[in-house]
């Protein structure tokens, strides 16, 4: 089964109000081809997940920076100034979550699990309407998994069956969206065919994938 | 044709193109062999890895690669290999598309016993539990009755449950039936086998629709 | 900081009564020259944490052949006729898990959370004395972490800072126990330096390793 | 020596050979340069890898290796990459030695405040409040007042906790302290600082020891 599309097939399962979760930590690892494709498109109203909202101009934030988003759940918006001044003004909500749990949520809904404890934010805001939970005199907060309708996810190399490799830091949070959302598009800087993988350096399996896009080189695309 | 083959071949038929498939020890297992040449299913091994092949040449056994049972296999172009907490989030994350399982007892409402006898067998759950909860489909593929002769399905399972309300299809040598919210629906039945004779064999009362199919092989 | 120590150094380090979880699924991915020196070893009483108890003469199963065990957590013992031997007779604790929600326990303990919710074992004698909590009509146990003084881990290759990489479904339970116990050894096929190993073919960070030994090959062993 | 870099290299002696340490950004990252030579840590990166590395040389950056802050970085030998779960399993689940962070405020409970001012800077909590919860060893390390002059080491925080009770050790540049049940104890003074100047700049009551000892740099 081979799951490469073109840009405009992967855009076109993309929909008005969905919620959207997006790899990447900062610029890194972030699906910027697909990214950009929604800022130059119609879609809008969109629900962010990503870890942070990088920069007004480059990897995600470029989708908050054009009014793409009504609500983005995060662990961090300092780096985008844009973030932070629509937030005070009431343009755009913003959620945000522990980097950890954020990242425990998401695998928490991908695994199937109704949800995990963990001491982070015991004590803090965090914690403020949810269950805390107390086992040897140690406090958890329970922290319900998070999916979404879309997963956008940037991976080094992609087999034709949606195999995926990511390369150093760029891994982050693409393996963890890739379980955990209805509909799952890959932007791939290489695309083999399925074989072409050793079974053990795969690190997410097909099984998860839906779409895959190949990133254009600056050629291509000008 | 003898009566597992009959089962296997036609739980192979339920699967679409692209389905990731778990299939347990024995019998299930053997569903694989007949799967139909233009429908691609991802077997998916709990032990940990994808697209499970078949048995290697003797003497190109890896001791590295062997099914949930242990017994050698291989691993086809596009498989991977994962650590047992990803190869169960698969599971229980609802990424299987089916799985297939045996069953000591299943009964009207889709309870499914297989994983202990008290007092006598206890081999334990091992993965079963999670795939019950986790696949999107529950096929039980089994012969229609014990060796005694006695029906496996039946109102109300006697033996510690698997899982609850859990199975959607059961396959045996006699039919194929679907566990429907009213109870168990017949929907085809093995050739030369007739209503009567699958009822006699049954423990729970079929539910039999207007048109009855016949479970061809 | 070189890891690598003698099969008598680590052995050294286990303790008469210890818990110790040990990698494998049947014998695939057991570190063996570990487990049979145990068994030719004075220690006993252990508390075995297992996929499952292996054969008789094979895997982690010579442990409970041999006497070494007084308790047993795993997800199935029906490859090894001696645990439901023992078990019947009284001689050994069996606590069974199943497969999935043992690999969650595993892995919850060593990412420090305080639990997870499962639907695995609803409905089943999985959930007696366990709390079940409800949410959008979908029932979940809540299952506690599991870790153990001492992990016992089969890895294909080890760097010398105990970086690992496993080989095909040998990996299973190990990468999980290597993160959930007080001390963590590793049986290792072949050692090499340190940067040696490719930062993204690494399944395993140092992090979690603290000795490593090397497989004995049949010739040293004889 | 500038006040930063008196505060690093302190923070510097604090690790044992093999520790495992993740340094905040900031303040915190330049504490690196100044780990004796005889004592060998693993840095690790919470956006997911081990063995932090120098800069790389000019015209050498990988964009693929940055550190948490987004600055290119390089992976040492021994270094390895994973994902955001592990990387916060790794420090959540007490497989730290220790996490140097900023603070906003830290007081004499050992509770932090480093992520936000309501009405006024909200950046995030990013990964601090998982590394407070999860380092077994929490290293504050911070200009001792504030820009106005304001004490950042109080009796009791008035910002939103970033944790609470999880401070172990505070070092300014006025002095290395512990965070003790009953108090804050002042266990080393800057070469010319005087207790009554540290004490004046504290927002709480410091508890002196009978031998106080010198911050060497």
């Amino acid at each position: 089964m081979n799951k490469v599309v073109t840009m405009a097939e992967a855009l076109s399962r993309i929909k008005n109000g969905q919620s959207v979760m997006i790899g990447g930590f900062l610029t890194v690892g972030t699906p910027q081809g697909l990214v950009d494709a929604i800022v130059d498109s119609e879609i809008g109203e969109l629900t962010l997940i990503v870890n942070d909202t990088a920069f007004a101009d480059r990897g995600v934030g470029k989708l908050i920076a054009c009014d793409k988003v009504k609500k983005v759940i995060t662990s961090h918006i300092g780096t985008n100034k844009i973030t932070g001044k629509k937030m005070h003004a009431g343009e755009i909500e913003v959620e945000l979550v522990p980097q950890g749990s954020l990242a425990e949520k998401i695998r928490s809904e991908g695994a199937g699990l109704g949800g995990f404890l963990t001491p982070t934010g015991v004590g803090t805001a965090v914690e403020e309407n949810k269950q805390v939970m107390e086992f040897d005199g140690k406090k958890y907060i329970l922290e319900r998994p998070m999916g979404a309708d879309i997963a956008l996810i940037k991976a080094h190399k992609a087999d034709t069956s949606g195999n995926l490799v990511y390369r150093r830091a760029a891994r982050n949070f693409n393996p963890l969206m890739a379980m955990a959302a209805d509909l799952v598009i890959v932007e791939a800087d290489e695309i083999v065919e399925a074989g072409e993988l050793d079974p053990d350096e795969v690190m997410t399996p097909c099984v998860f994938v839906d779409l895959i896009v190949r990133k254009e080189s600056p050629n291509e695309s000008a | 044709m003898n009566p597992r083959e009959r089962i296997a071949r036609r739980v192979a038929r339920i699967f679409k193109d692209g389905d990731v498939v778990n299939l347990g020890i024995g019998l299930p297992t053997s569903v694989a062999n007949y799967v139909p040449d233009e429908v691609h299913i991802v077997l998916h091994s709990e032990n940990g890895f994808t697209r499970v092949g078949p048995a290697p040449e003797p003497g190109q056994e890896d001791p590295d690669i062997v099914d949930a049972g242990g017994m050698p296999v291989t691993i086809l172009p596009g498989g991977c290999c994962f650590d047992s907490a990803t190869s169960f989030a698969i599971i229980r994350g609802g990424h299987l598309a089916a799985t297939v399982l045996g069953a000591l007892e299943v009964d009207q409402e889709g309870n499914l016993a297989n994983w202990m006898i008290p007092g006598k067998l206890v081999p334990g759950m091992g993965g079963a539990m999670d795939l019950v909860a986790g696949a999107r489909k529950v096929i039980i593929a089994m012969e229609h009755v014990t060796k005694n002769g006695d029906p496996k399905i039946v109102e109300k399972c006697d033996l510690p449950l698997t899982g609850a309300r859990k199975v959607n299809l059961i396959v045996t040598e006699l039919g194929f039936m679907e566990v429907t919210p009213d109870g168990i629906l017949l929907r085809e039945l093995a050739p030369g086998v007739t209503v009567e004779e699958i009822q006699s064999k049954t423990g729970a009362t079929l539910i039999l629709p207007d048109q009855i199919g016949v479970m061809t092989a």
